[in-house]
């Protein structure tokens, strides 16, 4: 019994950590090459909206997905074209693009609020789900989860190894050196920034296709702005996104466990512990001032163009 | 096309809104030739060679590589043709090691990234400037940082090196190696191309020159039959002096002090001060030499106050202990600074030069009860303008939009013109062409005459002896003593620069005084 | 082929035309949309855009909604231009409007004129006490204040509903989480009769001229600004990151405070749940939107305050769905943005299969 | 008067289930039931600060005969603007403040609740029970209480635990607390939040559930047994009614399963037939007035008695409800 819970805790912080993982680590690449797109929740809208009412029309939930990451990737564009043809402030066009993203979900939603499709299934991996304690929450999840692991192992050797994967951390440190070498710097960003645009829509699909599988004006209640607070968190490392994303989705399912158990704290400060922890952990990881700076894209939100 | 030209660039034109920065220049070069591009800042040097690399696109102008038009749509397709490009301003990422930045900039000319590392270890003993392909560049030194840049060009199948302003950052030491090197570039047939402001290295090292005026080809010259004199006369014009009376001083009183400065390093890669001694008087002007990247940096830190020392009393003015004040106190005190970094710590470049005026003569009466005078600001940002020939539409400008040597001229006006009783500068003249460089001579030389301290730090010794009364150097945090400029022969500069101190006056912490002008 | 081209200088007349250009291209576009939904676009447009403000109440009530985004924003500009990302005028507002609403509590009966200002300042005091928490972990503990106000956010809610559920909740009020009606002597005064226009405006007002003159007449604004654009020039010139950085914070944390004091003391009139629908964060685009100008900042918090309102009356008198009010914020955002890159850039429009012969021109640096 | 103009405010988006959904049906049934003499119009999402006094007045101002505000949040602003239009008729939804021409109505869904608590009893077989709570607010606490002593009236030992998600609408919270309750082995979740994320947790784990507010069977076949709904269609029609007869008064309406205000859905088959019998007869006598829900001993959480045998607990107290009853776990306050 008690095993089983903590097995339970695992598998609902794992759940509850990926889209909070997904968006944090498209960010997290679109910030690597020096744009800061604070979007995120708007294209999380979209992705959302986008997949729930492709899912409910064709019952496919390949295709459910693929629309979300696209229609992820189509408002990204927006915010590309904006702050990086235009050279508009990036703060600004990614606020933009979260009011336009919330709006325009709401608009093409407003017809599925309340309808019911097919869940994701979990997906086990045979033999090994019964493993004590750690089974379920590794090899007992949905197809997302395990496309969320082999992102980020997969975007920490392509920035680690890859070539272009330095590319894209080299523009994000200087976009005009990068251009005196011949990088294709605004290639690279429109790619960055359409990467994160397909992850968010993907995160908010997860929510609306498997998390909670029904669709509802605003249903990501702040995950986009949590995720930009992941990155920094996680101080621009891809392996500590991971950390943080779960610790967070751990945190805040702990104040439900808690009161689950019946522990004898107030609601309403128990539901302070995610933030709360995240400070804590934040000030922890902050001690080392130059550390914290060593994987920080410096060009990061500022403006560039060709002609400077 | 004639074949026995490597490149030929003809009537090229290229315009930025608000200037034309090359017009209908032509420029060619020979197989095997070093040709040196020279020119005033602004003159659209830089401008010429990024259209040569393919970083910008001209506005008209046909170029033949080896006597075949070039089709050139971005830099690796100059690299395809062989050329290889050190920039003016480093174009390195510091955050990535050696080899990555290599790889980064060569492209699929790098081959395969498991190979580079032994080729670049190889290719750059073989020319004397040996590299660990897996350092990060942040911690390398600035002379190793421009070996990288060179070795990334002689990784190339090179046939054509265009080295812009390669010698401003590097110690004699590293000038020579670098000048070993492109002799023996040369003799393998390769041709460089060699922008300098520093005219005795082009007479020593080039062939031929060109030279750029306002955009235009003012006119050719072999430097070997000129001296600099008349070299920098084709670069200014008639009107422009290109030299000053240098004129040593004494000293009065000590001004500034120091004593028994050590310092722990803050960051990663700071090199600490080691127990420093020394004083600059009223009235004379100290030099300190020393390969970038010794504690100079440093120095001026604790010395600005940007880095305080809490808890020792080794700096004072006067006779106030200045260690634990903050930067706005020590200018009350009569400190004025000139950093190395003209955007971004001397001036903020997207501020106007008025705006700029104000950044650090606040207390020039230009602040009344917390509020700003308009009027007194762009009366002081004019009459810095005028009087110290600051090239400039108007006081509007944005300080990111002026030449180097322009807002360096800017900067050093506008912290004379606060009356310092010292003045501390680090590298005044970095980039600054021939006619700013005198300018900002005099009026270094000027604030000293009034009585001001002047301490000058800077690895361009040629300045430092032009200048200086008494002179010293630093290495790894390390001072060594501070005698008169004309009684320390350049050999034992560089000894001292090296960090042999061991010749003079072992072990003497105390302050030799000087003996008098002129010896 | 369209090219940008940057200008020399920024050109003045564009800073003016870009705004009218983004509310143009907003109409036309609202125009094509409204038209394709079915709805008749004349129609919905005056409803959108001018019905909301057709009558004095119907401007006193902009004014009223518009108040506490205001006071956010200007604020938030000054953090902004000191390039300190204080996401935090949220949290600030509602522990101003918690802190406010514990001193106003206890004024329920009483007549006494300290008890208005005694509430507002304690929201300030609020206010500011959570910015300086920003303040002190940014400083001290070196922690990033984008992470840090965001979370202290989502704590303030927290403490919000704690205190409205718990101590603060009218021990009369059938354990309602709601504060006692604040008593006459707490409730900032009217302004008109028969608005809800309150003394609140005063304040607003007073914040932009002096946030105005703050940032544009005093030297601790250009050190701000210094500080903002270049941190390491501003340490070079003497100038006191420290003490700059959590003035900025104080102050717009002060400000969000008052925001949120007066609106619990004033068109609600007691401490509820949910004492603002996100002005903190609206103040957050208001800002960035109004260029960071307190001027600016006025007309685009009304302006936003507007379509929000719009949208209401929209729903209201066509049926039109809520969700519109963010597509056209949106929308104006973005045609803003794209608009304003006419004030530093110059539009090109170039054959690509033609060569331009170079113009000579004047030689800024010759003259 | 020939033609009504009603308005309504509704504190969320209506979507297809939940509190706001009830009455926004209510008011179709209205525009069927009534046809040309009578315009509805609504406003969605309105914040319950001080843009609701706004809304409500572009309401008043707007010609509206008669104003539904249909959140708690709203009783201050509605008195306010009522005072300012006092020829327009205001029902404000669960609030205890009232005026001339200012009513308040609310559904005694406790005793829905009650009769829920009889089917858990019944249906559970680890007598653990699970319920989503939104706010600590008296309307939820009571609700609370009624299950429970419903749920113990069939099973004396059974628990309800209760887990506060401090939100009446959070699908993702609100299934992150029912999985948590299902780990601690609840074998049916109730709610009292808008979502039907709770349910579909429960579907999705093979228990059952019971939903609130509206029939929420289509968002989990299997693990609908009921839910506790309000019906305002009747209420509604009346006072629209009385408004076109010119004989709307101010009222305070707190009506139960009798008027048919409260109701159950129906009844999942997986019900045994005596339970549902069972359930219709308590149902049956709480109409009748025969059975209070809160009727004596009632003990509260710590087991002191609240109410003696025989009594029942009355209005006043109900209204305010600040404590747990036996067999209810976790903390309040
Ligand atoms: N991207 C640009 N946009 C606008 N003007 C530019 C740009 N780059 C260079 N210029 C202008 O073109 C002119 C030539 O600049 P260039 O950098 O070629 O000078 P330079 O001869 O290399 O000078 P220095 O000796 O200082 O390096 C200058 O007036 C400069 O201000
Ligand atoms: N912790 C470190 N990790 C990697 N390299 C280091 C580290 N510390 C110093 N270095 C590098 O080792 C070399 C020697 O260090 P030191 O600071 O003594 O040299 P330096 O003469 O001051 O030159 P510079 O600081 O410019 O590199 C330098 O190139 C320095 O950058
Ligand atoms: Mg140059
Ligand atoms: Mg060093």
């Amino acid at each position: 019994m008690e095993l089983d819970v903590i097995t339970n805790i695992l598998y609902a912080t794992i759940r509850t950590g990926t889209p909070l993982l997904l968006v944090a680590l498209g960010e997290m690449v679109c910030e690597k090459s020096g744009t800061l797109n604070l979007g995120q929740e708007g294209m999380m809208l979209l992705g959302a909206v986008a997949g729930f009412i492709t899912m409910y029309q064709c019952d496919n939930l390949f295709i459910g997905f693929t629309v979300a990451a696209l229609v992820g990737v189509m408002a990204s564009l927006i915010f590309a074209f904006v702050a990086l043809n235009l050279n508009a402030s990036q703060v600004a066009a990614g606020l933009a693009l979260t009011i336009f993203g919330t709006g325009l979900s709401a608009f093409l939603g407003a017809d599925y609020e309340g309808k019911t499709i097919n869940a994701l299934p979990t997906l086990a991996i045979a033999g090994f789900e019964h493993i004590p304690v750690l089974g379920k929450a590794l090899f007992s999840q949905d197809a997302i989860v395990y496309l969320s692991w082999g992102l980020v192992l997969g975007a920490y050797l392509f920035f680690k190894y890859h070539r272009a994967g330095l590319a894209v951390r080299a523009i994000g440190e200087n976009p005009s050196v990068g251009n005196n070498l011949g990088l294709p710097v605004m290639r690279t960003r429109y790619l960055a920034v359409m990467f994160g645009g397909a992850l968010a829509g993907i995160a908010g699909a997860y929510l609306s296709l498997a998390y909670t599988p029904l669709w509802t004006q605003n249903m990501t209640a702040g995950r986009g702005w949590i995720a930009l607070a992941l990155v920094v968190f996680a101080s621009w490392r891809i392996e500590r996104v991971m950390l943080g994303a779960y610790l967070f989705g751990f945190a805040s399912i702990m104040h439900l466990v808690a009161q689950a158990f019946g522990w004898a704290v107030e609601s309403n400060l128990l539901a302070m512990l995610p933030y709360g922890a995240t400070l804590i952990v934040l000030i922890m990881l902050s001690k080392n001032k130059q550390k914290l700076k060593m994987y920080e894209p410096m060009w990061l939100g500022k403006p560039w163009h060709k002609g400077h | 096309m004639n074949n026995k030209y490597r490149l030929t660039m003809q009537e090229m034109t290229k315009q930025y809104p608000g200037c034309i920065a090359n017009n209908d220049v032509t420029l060619k070069i020979k197989h095997g030739e070093v040709h040196a591009l020279l020119g005033e800042n602004g003159a659209g040097k830089s401008t010429l060679m990024k259209m040569l690399y393919g970083v910008v696109k001209p506005d008209q102008g046909d170029m033949f590589f080896n006597g075949r038009i070039m089709n050139i749509k971005e830099p690796a397709d100059a690299r395809d043709l062989g050329i290889g490009m050190v920039f003016q301003h480093f174009s390195l990422f510091e955050t990535l090691t050696v080899a990555q930045n290599i790889e980064l900039a060569l492209g699929d000319l790098a081959g395969h990234s498991s190979t580079l590392a032994g080729r670049i270890t190889k290719t750059s003993t073989r020319y004397g400037m040996p590299l660990d392909p897996h350092r990060l560049v942040s911690t390398l030194s600035t002379g190793e940082r421009q070996r990288v840049e060179i070795v990334r060009c002689l990784l190339l199948d090179i046939q054509l090196l265009i080295l812009d302003e390669p010698t401003s950052v590097l110690t004699p030491q590293e000038v020579d190696a670098l000048f070993k090197t492109l002799k023996s570039l040369k003799k393998e047939g390769c041709s460089v191309l060699f922008i300098s402001h520093k005219l005795h290295e082009v007479i020593e090292l080039c062939d031929s020159a060109t030279i750029l005026r306002g955009g235009k080809v003012s006119g050719h010259c072999i430097p070997k039959n000129e001296t600099s004199e008349s070299i920098a006369r084709l670069m200014v014009g008639d009107n422009t002096p290109i030299s000053n009376q240098t004129r040593r001083a004494l000293g009065t009183a000590d001004f500034l002090t120091v004593n028994n400065l050590t310092t722990a390093a803050q960051a990663l890669f700071e090199t600490p001060l080691k127990n420093i001694n020394f004083a600059v008087q009223q009235g004379e002007i100290v030099g300190i030499a020393g390969v970038a990247g010794n504690g100079q940096e440093e120095l001026l830190k604790v010395l600005s106050g940007e880095q305080i020392q809490a808890s020792s009393s080794a700096i004072k003015f006067k006779n106030t202990v200045v260690d634990a004040l903050c930067p706005l106190k020590r200018r009350r005190l009569g400190l004025a600074c000139v950093p190395e970094d003209r955007l971004g710590r001397g001036a903020v470049p997207t501020m106007d030069l008025a705006q700029n005026a104000l950044l650090t003569s606040f207390d020039s009466g230009l602040v009344k009860n917390g509020f700003l005078v308009k009027q007194k600001i762009t009366e002081l940002a004019n009459k810095i303008i005028t009087k110290y020939k600051v090239k400039t539409p108007s006081f509007r400008t944005h300080a990111a939009s002026l030449s180097g040597g322009n807002l360096q001229k800017f900067i050093i006006g506008r912290e004379v013109e606060q009356s310092p009783k010292l003045l501390v500068m680090s590298h005044p003249t970095w980039g600054v062409d021939i006619g700013a460089q005198v300018a900002i001579h005099e009026a270094i030389l000027k604030l000293r005459d009034e009585g001001c301290a002047v301490l000058v730090i800077s690895e361009d010794l040629d300045e430092l002896y032009k200048i200086c009364d008494r002179i010293g150097a630093i290495c790894d945090g390390k001072l060594s003593p501070i005698l008169n400029t004309d009684t320390v022969p350049l050999v034992q500069l560089g000894q001292w620069m090296a960090g042999d101190f061991s010749d003079v006056f072992n072990n003497q912490p105390k302050v030799h005084t000087p003996q008098g002008a002129l010896a | 082929m369209i090219k940008l081209e940057p200008r020399v200088e920024r050109s003045p007349a564009w800073s003016y035309l870009s705004p009218v250009l983004a509310i143009l291209l907003t109409l036309i576009t609202g125009y094509v949309v409204f038209a394709l939904l079915g709805h008749d676009p004349l129609n919905a447009l005056y409803t959108l855009l001018i019905a909301p403000v057709a009558d004095w109440y119907g401007v006193t009530e902009l004014l009223v909604m518009t108040i506490p985004i205001l006071l956010c924003a200007y604020g938030l500009a000054l953090c902004y231009r000191a390039s300190v990302w204080n996401i935090g005028a949220e949290g600030q507002l509602l522990i101003g409007g918690v802190c406010a609403s514990a001193v106003a509590v206890n004024f329920v009966g009483s007549t006494s004129a300290f008890a208005m200002p005694l509430t507002l300042f304690a929201g300030i005091a609020g206010g500011m006490l959570w910015a300086g928490l920003a303040a002190f972990m940014k400083l001290r503990l070196n922690t990033n204040e984008i992470l840090v106000t965001i979370m202290l956010n989502y704590i303030a809610v927290n403490v919000l509903l704690w205190a409205v559920h718990g101590p603060l909740k009218d021990p009369h009020g059938y354990n309602f989480p709601e504060s006692a009606l604040f008593g006459d002597s707490t409730l900032l005064p009217i302004l008109f009769d028969g608005t809800r226009l309150h003394l609140g405006l005063a304040f607003a007002l007073l914040a932009l001229c002096a946030t105005w003159v703050f940032i544009s007449k005093t030297f601790i604004g250009f050190q701000i600004q210094v500080l903002g654009l270049d941190a390491s020039a501003a340490k070079m010139a003497g100038y006191k990151r420290a003490l700059l950085i959590a003035g900025v914070l104080v102050i717009s944390g002060g400000l969000a405070g008052l925001a949120g004091a007066g609106e619990v003391a004033g068109p609600i009139g007691q401490l509820v749940p949910q004492i603002s629908p996100g002005y903190g964060y609206a103040a957050i685009i208001v800002a960035f939107l109004g260029r960071l100008h307190p001027v600016g900042i006025t007309f685009a918090g009304l302006l936003m305050g507007l379509i929000y309102m719009g949208g209401e009356l929209a729903q209201i008198n066509m049926g039109l769905p809520n969700a519109i009010t963010g597509i056209f914020q949106g929308l104006m955002l973005f045609y803003l943005l794209s608009c304003d890159v006419l004030i530093t850039y110059r539009l090109r429009f170039s054959l690509p299969f033609k060569q331009q012969k170079a113009q000579p021109i004047h030689i800024a640096q010759e003259s | 008067k020939d033609s009504v103009k009603v308005g309504f405010v509704y504190v969320s988006p209506i979507g297809e289930a939940g509190w706001t959904y009830t009455h926004d049906s209510s008011r179709h049934y209205l525009e069927e039931k009534f046809g040309d003499k009578i315009e509805t119009t609504f406003v969605e999402s309105v914040p319950e600060g001080a843009d609701a006094e706004r809304v409500i007045t572009q309401l008043a101002k707007s010609g509206h005969d008669l104003i539904f505000t249909t959140s708690f949040g709203y009783m201050n602003p509605t008195l306010k603007v009522a005072k300012r239009f006092p020829n327009v008729k205001f029902e404000h939804a669960t609030g205890y403040k009232r005026a001339k021409n200012v009513s308040t109505y609310f559904d005694r869904i406790y005793e829905g609740r009650y009769l829920t608590g009889v089917i858990a009893g019944h249906m559970s077989k680890t007598d653990s029970i699970g319920y989503i709570a939104a706010f600590p607010i008296p309307e939820v606490i009571r609700g609370i209480n009624a299950f429970t002593l419903g749920l113990r009236s069939v099973k004396p030992n059974a628990k309800v635990k209760v887990v506060w998600v401090n939100s009446w609408f959070d699908p993702g919270k609100e299934r992150e607390a029912a999985d948590s309750l299902i780990d601690q082995g609840v074998d049916i979740i109730t709610q009292h939040t808008d979502s039907p994320a709770p349910l579909q947790a429960a579907q999705a784990a093979g228990i059952y559930a019971i939903g609130y507010h509206s029939d929420m069977s289509g968002y989990g076949k299997k693990a609908h047994l009921t839910a506790a709904v309000h019906h305002w269609d009747e209420f509604y029609a009346d006072r629209v009614q009385q408004v076109l007869d010119d004989k709307w008064q101010s009222q305070d309406i707190w009506k139960g399963i009798g008027s048919g205000m409260t109701r159950l859905a129906p009844l999942s088959k997986d019900i045994p037939s005596d339970v549902v019998s069972e359930v219709n007869a308590i149902s049956e006598k709480i109409g009748k007035g025969e059975f209070h829900p809160f009727t004596g001993p009632i003990k509260n959480q710590q087991g002191e008695l609240v109410t003696k045998a025989g009594q029942t607990i009355d209005d006043k107290t109900l209204l305010g409800m600040d404590f747990y009853v036996e067999g209810v776990e976790g903390q309040l306050k």
